[in-house]
């Protein structure tokens, strides 16, 4: 176990030099110069040279993505133009933030999905079935950003029950725990809600797979209770494709996460990235991408871990 | 004459859809004696899996029906109870195996989980010993390794530990009766040996009856006290198994023999059936095997045969024998 | 014109086992292991043996459709064991293969009568409207209708499949067809069908047969010699009168043994063997059947017999004979 | 004795419909599919045909009402620079839907070309090949969007284009497994034996056999792309203003949430709502013709 996991992070480390390089160049061959956009107004030819000059830019791009990888490897991801701070410490404020938001998404969405697409195929082609069926194309349909919205014209505006936005009440000079998750319940239940819909339609046709297998035919042939064949031979099959499905979301729940960030005003990954792009703040931006593609990698190896513990006809040896 | 464990009394499963109506057992009658082996034999399509499923009531849903009939087991008429009634007749006093397994087990749950859950669920057995009965199971069927085994799963297996598997999970309640569903059909031959030489030791040390559904012949020669041959959704032939391999009567019978090449006799040519089976969604109103048969006459296109004793205990679906 | 339409000699395939982060090779599965047989003109050869024996792969690198790992293949007097390209092609046309699953073998996307013309058109035999008529004329000679040609494989049943394959792989008139469990997916009355038509087929182009199947009596109705596999490995060879009366091999008479027989009244003696065939990855020492013999001798755990001919023309690889 | 020929007889078989009209039979037999496509047709007329009835400029504001409720001179009202809304509804909508289906096509032309010759070539070929795939699939698209966006200045050619360039990454995967699968199929070894060539191979043997599943991966990529055009106006980095788009609009209206605008709110929200269902219907409907071949 302990050395599967250490050859698969081995095995990460190529494609991880392969996110930065793909990002590094797209940031460099794309028109457009931080420098300009840092001085601004201030800008003289001078200035721009000497600012150049102290971040670095005048070098050749290889050895720019050299020094870069030199400190990253340092865990040093170098500073913000933008606010003079290192990446990391940026980095270190708003990865909580995406992080509690995306986790307790996946967790409820996934909950919900396993209980709904069961119930579906369960009951295939009953009332409940079609009605649960309309719902979840409306909110697989449904773009993120204007369900956000509508959330904060509903529960927020009209109804008062939650803050529009932010993370805590600025005005609360030392908030706690509970305001924490009064201000994240909006924005966990916006990405809740769309990425359930596609999890529990996808829970459904494996749920409907699974009773048609001959194994399901044998557990009635034994007698087993309803109750029992569902529980102990149907779901345990059942989650195993979702688990895959959870290792592969992650750059969506991250793109989802952006747009929610976004409207919630809450300061996150997508944030922080999506105020970087403006400014072209290098750093931040590679910084940013380099961490979300080593989540996702650590997604994947979460959940190829996670099958090998429910399915035993996988073994973690055979699967490198 | 005791009366028989096991009494089917003109069955109907039926698949109902909008598009058809596939009438996939169409009136059969079977009786099965205790302690007896009764072979249904036929080909694909025919109905005989069809049936044991029916006598499990685990006909596949929504589509698959019984439409009519009684399956009376023990004196109580199987389509007469609750699913819950049923529920607690399943594993405990008859019980089935499948073709395939592979796929009849569970991939994702131990040997042992799978055999003791049975006790488990109908005997009242707590856990541990429940395994432990399981591992003695194992045993008896010739599981070598049984205390391993019992914590591997089925993918660690050969197809035939896989059927003895199948076997000790089915036998381990003690039913009354078992249905084998083609058994042997995915094993090679010296495997099939071990397994229907396993079933008869099965059958000679706790008198269960077998119904044993195949395709092949030469197993119901080796196996059957009785045999019951489907063609169409119907009974064509159902007679002692002696007889019927020294006088088929039904001209359907006599053809299926007559195909089979033989391991020491020399045959220039094989008789081949001509065509092929009509669909069970649209059956001619007369003998179903009237169009392939060699011996057909214009009547028999036009009112179906009955199926009579033509000799004491000898049943012919055939007008003309 | 030689002797033989196909003389394989020594054939094996060894299947590597990768593993590890590099995919080194840390074994082999020996799939077919030393196979040596002739086919003359006219005749078919029945090869039988359980699954996993290396029957299937045999034919696969006859037809090379699987790449022999050492050995030789002579196809009508040629060696086509390392042909490619253009070379590859011309043997195929002198021999066909008919498939065991008549479900998969034809292209859902093309009608039957583009299936069957497809090798006269790619390999320029005939211009396409000519190879259209020949392919209706094949169905004809398989016993369909020539207006069939514009149906499509889902419109027929697995017995009219089956015949379907038999007319493509007719239709380049090979010498030899290798046939892999061509009817064992087939019904019995099914079965017989296609096994007369296959008889009859012989004897009007003169074909060879290398019938593979794990059928003992199919494979005797067919054919006029019948060779036995056991573990990657030909046990035993024969002409089928000699083979199935006086087996000489203990596995081929427990493989005798043990097909249950559609009669009642002679019963031989069965013989059950022990366990199951051992793995090719991790194959025993000296006879491959020495673990499951029930005749076996210490010499046989250690040294690998060799052929030796017993009866006429019929050979057995047994330290019981010799 | 029975002869051969007397054996084959095949009357009395029902007679089936050829491979391609069952497909569409069954396409159209599924409920969500007539209402995909015609719900998709409606929303194209919208777009397209609607600015040529409906005589009212999208981007010359009515200064004489400005965000106001619907009402019959604006029959969906009128955002804060006094635009109309149905007008910006029916214009902003132009945009998306020629991007959204080009660029779907183009990745899948791509895709398939990438995937196809990943599985083919095998070996070493095939392992960068995929491996250059899971690397660009672990990078959230959307976030090279905006910044691909955000530097260049966008129009029409160039969104297909960016667009294609993270969606083909799904096609080709599927692709390669489909030709994987295919390539070991009995029908494609009975090609070789009858000395099918490679390109005879490709064309006649494996697209035909998995260019239905491409589609139905191409219908989810057109809403893909669409949802992903709406994104990034939304984030002001869609096509330059003053040309309307919803998401462009619906973040305009999010300024007004306090005024509860909800007119401005409901439309944009809605049209790409229903986008993303008329497209999902489709893609559905042609999954499920596609599903099952024979029966």
């Amino acid at each position: 176990m302990l050395s599967y996991i250490v050859r698969r992070i081995l095995q990460a480390i190529p494609s991880l030099i392969g996110i930065s390089i793909i990002t590094f160049v797209l940031l460099h061959i794309v028109p457009g110069n931080p420098v300009r956009i840092l001085l601004g107004q201030h800008y003289t030819p001078q200035r721009a040279a000497a600012l150049a000059q102290s971040l670095g830019l005048n070098k050749p791009l290889y050895m720019q993505y050299l020094i870069w990888l030199w400190n990253i490897l340092h865990g040093n991801l170098g500073y913000s133009y933008n606010y003079t701070e290192p990446v990391t410490y940026l980095i270190g404020h708003a990865l909580p933030n995406t992080l509690s938001l995306v986790l307790i998404a996946t967790i409820f969405a996934q909950l919900f999905a396993m209980l709904i697409g069961t119930v579906q195929a369960y009951f295939e082609n009953s009332i409940a079935d079609h009605v649960i069926t309309v719902l979840n194309y409306f909110f697989y349909s449904m773009p993120s950003f204007w369900l956000g919205i509508l959330m904060v014209m509903f529960f927020s505006i009209q109804l008062h029950w939650f803050p529009s936005g932010g993370v805590v009440n600025p005005q609360d000079p030392n908030p706690g725990f509970w305001d924490w998750l009064h201000h994240l319940v909006l924005p966990a239940a916006t990405l809740t809600l769309v990425t359930l819909a596609g999890y529990s339609r996808y829970m459904r046709s494996s749920v409907r797979e699974t009773l048609l297998m001959d194994y399901i035919r044998t557990a009635r042939a034994k007698g087993l209770r309803e109750s029992q064949v569902l529980w102990r031979h149907v779901l345990r099959n059942s989650i195993l494709p979702q688990i895959t499905l959870f290792g592969l979301s992650f750059p969506a729940l991250f793109a989802g996460a952006l747009f929610i960030e976004e409207i919630f005003n809450y300061p996150g990954m997508g944030l922080l990235y999506w105020n970087a792009v403006g400014t072209l703040d290098y750093p931040v931006l590679l910084g940013v991408t380099m961490f979300l593609g080593a989540l996702t990698i650590i997604g994947n190896l979460l959940a190829d871990i996670l099958y090998s513990l429910v399915d035993p006809r996988i073994s973690l040896e055979s699967m490198s | 004459m005791a009366e028989p464990l096991l009494a089917i009394r003109d069955l109907k499963t039926y698949f109902v859809s909008k598009q058809a109506t596939v009438k996939a057992v169409d009136g059969i009658d079977i009786e099965v004696d205790r302690g007896q082996v009764v072979c249904i034999v036929g080909e694909s399509g025919c109905g005989k899996s069809m049936t044991s499923l029916s006598i499990m009531r685990l006909v596949p849903r929504p589509y698959g029906k019984i439409v009519g009939g009684q399956i009376l087991f023990d004196g109580r008429d199987l389509l007469q109870l609750s699913e819950r009634e049923m529920a607690d007749l399943r594993g405990s006093e008859i019980a089935m195996i499948f073709q395939e397994p592979m796929t009849a087990l569970n991939p994702v749950l131990s040997i042992g989980t799978q055999i003791s859950e049975v006790l488990v669920r109908h005997r009242g057995v707590p856990k541990r010993e429940a395994l432990d009965r399981a591992v003695e199971m194992l045993k008896f069927v010739g599981v070598p390794r049984a205390e391993q085994i019992v914590r591997e799963y089925p993918h660690q297996l050969s197809g035939g530990m896989r059927q003895r598997v199948m076997i000790a999970m089915a036998m381990i309640c003690e039913p009354k009766l078992l249905i084998a569903d083609e058994p042997t059909t995915a094993l090679d031959v010296t495997i099939q040996a071990q397994v229907l030489d396993l079933m008869k030791k099965m059958r000679r040390e706790t008198n269960t009856s077998i119904i044993l559904i195949t395709h092949d012949l030469g197993v119901v020669a080796d196996m059957a006290d009785h045999v019951v041959v489907m063609y169409a959704g119907q009974v064509v032939e159902s007679v002692d198994a002696d007889t019927l391999f020294s006088e088929p009567k039904h001209p359907y019978t006599r053809a299926l023999m007559e195909s089979i090449p033989s391991l020491d006799e020399d045959k220039d040519v094989l008789y081949s059936i001509p065509g092929t089976v009509p669909s069970a969604a649209n059956f001619p109103k007369g003998c179903r095997f009237a169009e392939r048969c060699p011996i057909a006459k214009p009547s028999c296109f036009e009112k179906m045969p009955e199926l009579r004793e033509v000799a004491p205990g000898h049943w012919v679906r055939c007008d003309l024998v | 014109m030689s002797e033989y339409v196909l003389e394989v000699q020594d054939l094996k395939k060894y299947f590597p086992i990768k593993s590890g982060l590099l995919k080194r090779t840390v074994g082999y599965v020996r799939a077919v292991d030393g196979v040596s047989f002739q086919v003359k003109p006219g005749e078919t050869l029945g090869i039988v043996g359980e699954s996993g024996c290396g029957k299937s792969t045999t034919g696969r690198m006859i037809m090379r459709l699987t790449t022999p790992t050492s050995g030789k293949i002579i196809l009508d007097g040629k060696d086509i064991t390392h042909a490619k390209g253009e070379e590859l092609r011309a043997s195929r046309r002198k021999s066909q293969m008919v498939f065991q699953d008549p479900y998969a073998s034809l292209n859902p996307r093309m009608s039957v009568g583009e299936s069957i013309a497809e090798p006269l058109i790619v390999n320029k035999v005939l211009p396409k409207s000519e190879a259209f008529e020949r392919a209706g004329e094949l169905l004809k000679t398989v016993g369909l209708r020539a207006s069939d040609i514009n149906r499509y494989p889902h419109e027929f049943s697995g017995g009219q499949r089956q015949r379907i394959g038999i007319a493509r792989a007719l239709a380049l008139n090979p010498k030899l067809i290798v046939a892999d469990e061509a009817v064992s997916a087939l019904d019995v009355s099914i079965q017989s069908q296609i096994l007369n038509l296959l008889m009859d087929l012989k004897h009007q182009f003169n074909l060879s047969y290398l019938f593979i199947s794990h059928n003992l009596a199919v494979v005797r109705h067919i054919s006029d010699r019948v060779g036995v596999m056991y573990l990657g490995h030909l046990v035993e060879i024969g002409p089928k009168h000699s083979l199935y009366q006086d087996p000489l091999h203990p596995y081929t008479q427990a493989l005798l043994s043990a097909a249950p027989e559609p009669r009642r009244t002679k019963r031989r003696e069965r013989i059950i063997l022990q366990g199951d065939v051992p793995s090719p990855a991790n194959p025993p020492s000296g006879c491959p059947f020495h673990t499951r013999c029930p005749r076996v001798m210490d010499v046989c755990r250690q040294t690998m017999p060799k052929p030796v001919q017993v009866h006429p023309d019929h050979w057995v690889a047994c330290h019981l004979h010799g | 004795m029975v002869t051969e020929t007397q054996v084959a007889n095949s009357a009395g078989e029902p007679r089936v419909q050829a491979t391609k009209w069952r497909t569409w039979k069954r396409f159209w037999r599924y409920p969500l599919s007539s209402i995909g496509v015609i719900g998709m047709v409606l929303l194209f007329a919208f777009c397209f045909v609607g600015p040529m009835l409906y005589h009212v400029s999208p981007t010359q504001g009515d200064f004489t009402a400005l965000l106001q409720p619907p009402s019959a001179k604006h029959p969906l009202g009128t955002d804060d620079a006094g635009h109309d809304v149905l007008a910006r509804m029916m214009v902003g909508g132009q945009a998306s839907l020629e991007v959204g289906f080009l660029s779907a096509f183009v990745a899948m032309a791509f895709g398939t070309l990438y995937g196809m010759v990943s599985a083919l070539a095998g070996g070493w070929v095939d392992i960068i090949l995929m491996r250059i795939v899971d690397i660009l699939l672990s990078i959230p698209s959307i976030f090279i969007l905006l910044f691909l966006n955000a530097t260049f200045k966008p129009n029409v050619g160039l969104m297909i284009f960016v667009l294609a360039a993270t969606s083909w990454l799904g096609v080709s995967r599927i692709v390669r497994g489909e030709v994987l699968k295919i390539k070991n199929e009995t029908y494609v070894e009975a090609a070789l034996l009858a000395g099918v060539r490679t390109w005879r191979l490709m064309t006649k043997y494996l697209v035909p056999n998995f260019i239905g599943t491409v589609l139905v991966t191409t219908t989810f990529a057109v809403a893909d792309s669409i949802l992903s055009i709406a994104g990034l106006s939304f984030l002001g980095l869609g096509l330059p203003p003053p040309a309307p788009n919803w998401g462009a609009d619906l973040s305009a209206a999010m300024n007004y949430i306090f005024q509860n605008a909800w007119w401005l709110i409901y439309p944009p929200g809605i049209l790409i709502l229903c986008s993303q269902l008329f497209v999902n219907f489709i893609g559905d409907g042609l999954r499920h013709a596609l599903e099952t071949r024979t029966d």
